[in-house]
């Protein structure tokens, strides 16, 4: 499928993120942060659609706005919102914030100055039709070791929460 | 300009492959309103099914037969009064009617009602149905926070447990339909609709009859797991209506109301097209290995026409059962009127470019008209199931179905 | 049976005898938890099946509370009465059968009176702020309009 | 008898919550508190919902309060009284015929037990006996009764759980039940049908007839009712276990009717002290094993085919003769106080009437089985989940008219 008007996607999208993003910080209610959030991926999906990568753009949709954020509303509605309404918004780490920031926009600097050579050139871009079937010989070939140990790693959080969250085992 | 508009229609691909804005907003238009319809349809179905079922006749008053019973209704909910509760959290109360009315009008880009007949195909046609359709989740639980009240709250949270559950049933089955893809000669899966079907073709089987028993068993998960997600009988906790009055709709009224059950409805189409895309061939006529041959592909074309022309002769002989009298005359004249159109349409479909070109449709609405009417019979027939049982069915009984579907579909398939 | 309890109780038990084939007695008010624990433990009368009360305003001690008692055993009923005065206590029969609970309830809220003991002494058919028991022979429903007009229509002739 | 110790009811519950480890300890008088034992730090906190007095699923005006935690109950409460209309001081105002159209308004899916309860009743003050022939058409028209109502119940309860079709199934088939009614007495559902003394009217011709028939169409729509749900994999899921409540839980609380004889106790007024004609007839007593749901759901549905046995028996051997007593113009009973139960379709339905010798009665008090039954909500469904509670509401078969009255 041919893009269209893709600069003024591009644009779109990404203010888009950034506003859900800001808004996620700022609102007072952990809900509507949620929903912020919500928002800031979907328009991520849509980045990583122009990017050609379907695939990554259909599960980020599935897994984190169908799924993950559905789980996070779901606590974020049972916990006494008042208590957390009343509570100060931001902490008192300037210092911490600071440095973090700091190094943040000093890595993104680096990145706009040098531009496209500090990546990779090699790497030929994938077609579109072949996407999804590239990403699964990756994942189940080249990274089949790291694959497996993130999915250790996920069974290990799961074992944890049912203990924590059990009363009697 | 012309030539733009003509080249589509001798092309062989989805307006949006073809890059033809033109046809894509035209296919748009066109399956806003046949879904509008469609739920319409259905609405006054349910009913007249329901009502038979229960040994009653259902709305009889509002045009013959209550024809017009829906829009009356619709005409209804559009001029009440629109309340919002003064405690409710205004943007998302008013946010959520829309998000699941859209999330559920999205996914009909890609449902292939025909080898040419979608707004395009992607290559993760799938992915994307069943993501965008999980989205829908989301408004669920906006209506039930927003509203501010524990109904609408236990029904949301009711409703998100029980749609995340499913859902990893449900993506298992898919799955392993998507498995029976690449089990062709070329040996390439697919995630496109029109792949899929594209391959039962090539297989010359149904993937419901695929691998047999292990197809049917994938059919059936998705086919419990669908009416699960859809939140309707015997799943639909999360508006029951004994327990939680209304669920998470409670608060809604009018035209908010009326949105959720737009989208509904047009969700029940969209998991029983995805059910019949995966399952049932698509837009694949019956048959269409054993019976070959031109006679055959002309009966086979001629029973669109020919059961529209049969509705128009139901419709007929209704108009000859109805009161002499003058009361009925509207009632007479209106329900000859629509046989008439009934009629109009059968004939049009013989015209041999529309038949061979609206068949694929025909074939894919009828499927999913079955399913529809199984979703009319569970409701009459099965009692609501309580909140731990369906999670044991989800947990207990469809996951691990699921999983060892999946597992033997790929087994079979190597060996 | 009812020998053996009047040659235990003598004086407590001041009438025991049947009227159109149905056993009653009259009992000492004070007598109640003894004799009632008696004919549950010991004659197996298992079964409360109703409490209630009568008004009599002329007598001295103006309500006579009934207990009807049934054995599933002996497939009989019995009627335990007893009289008390106005703002007296009677202790609650909910420790004997959990059933006397609403019908105590009840009780309270028709005719007034408290039982000592009962876990949840409050209101049970009308509202909470309702004024006066109106199952009590003096309780005069005209009256009971008239107020409800006059305080909430601001009516003065209460019609 | 160490059963009936004080704390009977949370003995067992701690029992069960040893064995089953769902039912929680939690102390009667404290019971909307939430006990804090066994929590870890990741519960939520617990939810108060009002469920009612306007609420599909209550059978008209019941507001429960409900504690829950999740999806689970902690606590209920059940706030009645919304349908009071004080029957009872209505009642010290009429004289004694008078006051016999009003009990059909208590328990008015039922109304015909209730006037026969009445009418027997003071009957029985009076010293007079209906009758032989009233008594047989008293038993006809009260288990008819007794069928409609259990219909009625039938039909709601499977609706509260989800299923919608039995109760068209059962309307229709009720509505042949209130035909007969409209045709004997002009009344549909408030029939005042009995007269003190007997009956007010003779049957109409072909009456026993028709009975028969519908007699003979009902048997098989019980068999369809049973069809849809007794081995319905989702109703006996949802019904099995549900609400459970033993024996002597039962007699503790004073529970009657179908709800006493599905935990097991063959107990029924009809047989335990005949009234009316009841003695004449051969039928059985059902009786449920588990006390659950489900049993009560068989017992109701055996206890209509026992119904229709003993209609089947009544019209059969009807005898000849008057249908009224000979009762004094004005009744004017003599001082003094009696109690009189009958079977109603819920329960032991009792007045207890206490004469001062004038024609109006000093005092009419109704026990009322729906209210009595009502109280055992709270403990069947501690421990469950919501969908329970409308479940137990609806196998408990109250009648709000009945518990308000």
């Amino acid at each position: 499928m041919q893009p269209v008007a893709t600069t003024f996607f591009f644009y779109f999208l990404a203010a888009l993120t950034l506003a859900g993003g800001v808004l996620v910080i700022t609102r007072k209610n952990p809900v509507h942060s949620a929903l912020a959030l919500i928002i800031a991926l979907l328009a991520q999906a849509g980045l990583y659609l122009m990017l050609y990568a379907p695939f990554v753009a259909g599960v980020q949709i599935i897994l984190y706005a169908g799924g993950i954020m559905v789980l996070f509303l779901f606590v974020i509605m049972l916990v006494n919102l008042e208590r957390s309404q009343r509570e100060e918004q931001f902490n008192k780490q300037w210092l911490l914030g600071i440095i973090a920031a700091t190094a943040l926009g000093a890595l993104f600097i680096t990145i706009f100055v040098r531009g496209r050579a500090i990546f990779p050139v090699h790497i030929a871009a994938v077609a579109e039709e072949s996407n999804t079937q590239e990403i699964g010989l990756m994942l189940y070939g080249n990274y089949m070791f790291t694959f497996e140990i993130a999915s250790l790693l996920l069974l290990v959080a799961i074992i944890g929460a049912v203990v924590m969250a059990k009363k009697r085992i | 300009m012309l030539d733009y508009i003509t080249s589509y229609l001798r092309s062989d691909t989805t307006p949006g492959q073809a890059g033809n804005i033109l046809w894509a907003v035209v296919y748009i238009f066109l399956i806003f309103a046949g879904l509008s319809v469609a739920v319409i349809a259905m609405n006054w179905l349910e009913r007249k099914i329901l009502a038979h079922m229960q040994v009653r006749l259902g709305p009889m008053r509002v045009g013959p037969h209550g024809l017009l019973q829906p829009i009356a209704d619709a005409l209804k909910l559009l001029i009440k009064e629109d309340i919002m509760p003064a405690e409710a959290d205004k943007f998302v109360f008013w946010m959520a009617p829309l998000v699941v009315v859209m999330t559920a009008f999205t996914v009909f880009v890609v449902v292939p009602f025909g080898a040419t007949h979608a707004v395009t195909d992607m290559n993760i046609g799938i992915l994307f149905m069943v993501g965008v359709s999980s989205l829908s989740v989301l408004g669920i639980v906006m209506a039930g926070w927003a509203s501010n009240s524990h109904y609408p709250l236990i029904g949301a949270l009711r409703s998100s447990a029980q749609m995340v559950s499913y859902e990893i049933a449900m993506g298992l089955a898919v799955v392993s339909a998507i498995l029976m893809t690449s089990l062709n000669s070329a040996g390439t899966g697919t995630l496109s609709m029109i792949g899929i079907v594209q391959a039962q073709q090539a297989q010359h089987v149904w993937f419901v009859f695929k691998f047999f028993p292990l197809g049917m068993i994938a059919f059936f998960i998705f086919a419990i797991a669908m009416v699960a997600e859809t939140n309707r009988a015997p799943f639909d906790l999360p508006e029951a209506e004994s327990e939680l009055t209304a669920g998470f709709h409670t608060e809604y009224s009018g035209f908010r109301w009326s949105l959720f059950f737009l989208a509904e409805y047009s969700a029940m189409i969209a998991v029983s097209s995805i059910a019949v895309t995966l399952w049932l061939g698509g837009w694949l006529r019956p048959f269409s290995n054993s019976l070959t041959g031109d006679t055959w592909e002309m009966v086979f074309s001629l029973i669109p026409g020919l059961s529209f022309l049969a509705f128009a002769a139901m419709c007929f002989l209704g108009v000859f059962r109805m009161p002499k009298h003058r009361a009925f005359r509207m009632q007479t004249m209106g329900l000859a009127g629509f046989g008439v159109l009934l009629g109009g349409i059968g004939l049009l479909l013989f015209v041999p470019p529309v038949r061979y070109r609206v068949q694929d449709i025909f074939w894919f609405s009828a499927k999913v008209a079955i399913s529809m009417y199984m979703y009319i019979w569970y409701r009459g027939t099965f009692p609501r199931y309580r909140f731990d049982q369906l999670m044991k069915v989800g947990w207990k009984v469809l996951l691990p179905l699921g999983i060892g579907v999946l597992v033997l579909t790929a087994g079979v398939g190597v060996l | 049976m009812i020998a053996k309890l009047k040659g235990q109780y003598g004086s407590g038990i001041h009438e025991a005898s049947t009227y159109l084939g149905q056993n009653y007695m009259i009992v000492e008010s004070a007598m109640i938890p003894e004799i009632l624990q008696i004919l549950r433990d010991e004659e197996q009368f298992d079964y409360c099946v109703d409490i209630t009360t009568m008004h009599y305003p002329e007598q001295e001690k103006q309500f006579e509370i009934v207990w009807i008692l049934y054995s599933f055993a002996r497939n009989e009923r019995i009627r335990v009465k007893t009289a008390i005065a106005d703002g007296e206590e009677i202790p609650s029969a909910v420790p004997l059968w959990p059933a006397a609970n609403w019908l105590e309830r009840e009780v309270y809220d028709m005719f007034g009176i408290r039982f000592q003991g009962h876990p949840d002494m409050k209101r049970i058919l009308l509202p909470d702020g309702w004024k006066g028991h109106p199952l009590r022979k003096d309780y005069g429903i005209i009256q009971q309009d008239r107020d409800w007009v006059q305080i909430n229509l601001g009516i003065e002739s209460g019609q | 008898m160490s059963f009936y110790e004080e704390t009977t009811i949370h003995k067992r519950m701690d029992a069960t919550a040893g064995a089953a480890g769902s039912v929680k300890t939690i102390d009667r008088t404290s019971h909307l508190e939430l006990d804090h034992h066994d929590k870890t730090f990741l519960d939520t906190n617990e939810l108060v919902i009002n469920m009612g007095p306007q609420h599909p699923a209550t059978h008209g005006v019941l507001r429960v309060i409900l504690k829950l935690d999740g999806e689970k109950v902690l606590g209920t409460e059940c706030v009645i009284g919304y349908l009071h209309r004080g029957v009872e001081k209505i009642a010290e105002h009429r004289t004694y015929t008078m006051f016999n159209p009003y009990v059909d308004r208590m328990d008015y899916v039922a109304a015909v037990s209730n006037g026969l309860g009445y009418c027997e009743a003071v009957e029985k003050l009076l010293n007079v006996q209906a009758p032989p022939r009233a008594n047989y058409i008293r038993v006809i028209l009260t288990e008819l009764n007794r069928l409609a109502s259990h219909m009625l119940w039938l039909g709601t309860h499977a609706l509260d759980i989800g299923a919608i079709t039995p109760l068209f199934y059962t309307f229709r088939d009720r509505e042949e039940i209130l035909k007969i009614f409209e045709k004997y007495c002009g009344a549909r559902l408030t029939t005042h049908a009995f007269r003190i003394g007997g009956c007010s009217y003779e049957t109409y011709d072909g009456f026993e007839r028709e009975v028969v028939n519908f007699v003979n169409f009902v048997t098989p729509k019980i068999d369809e009712y049973e069809e849809l749900l007794t081995t319905n994999r989702i109703w006996v899921e949802r019904t099995k276990g549900v609400g459970p409540i033993t024996a002597r839980e039962c007699v503790a609380l004073g529970v009657t009717g179908p709800v006493l004889r599905a935990s097991g106790v063959k107990w029924d007024l009809r047989k335990a002290q005949p009234y009316a004609a009841y003695s004449d007839f051969d039928f059985d007593i059902p009786v449920g094993e588990n006390g659950d749901t489900y049993d009560r759901y068989l017992v109701r549905m055996q206890e209509m085919r026992q119904s229709l046995r003993i209609i089947e028996q009544a019209v059969g051997k009807i005898p000849a003769g008057p249908i009224m007593a000979k009762v004094p113009k004005v009744i004017k009973p003599a001082v003094g106080e009696i109690y009189h139960s009958i079977e109603a379709p819920k329960g032991e339905l009792g007045y207890f009437i206490v004469s001062d010798g004038s024609t109006q009665p000093y005092r009419i008090r109704v026990r009322p089985p729906s209210f009595v039954n009502l109280q055992a909500l709270d403990m069947m469904v501690r421990g469950q989940l919501v969908a329970d509670v409308i479940a137990v509401i609806g196998t408990l078969d109250i009648v709000l008219g009945e518990v308000d009255r």
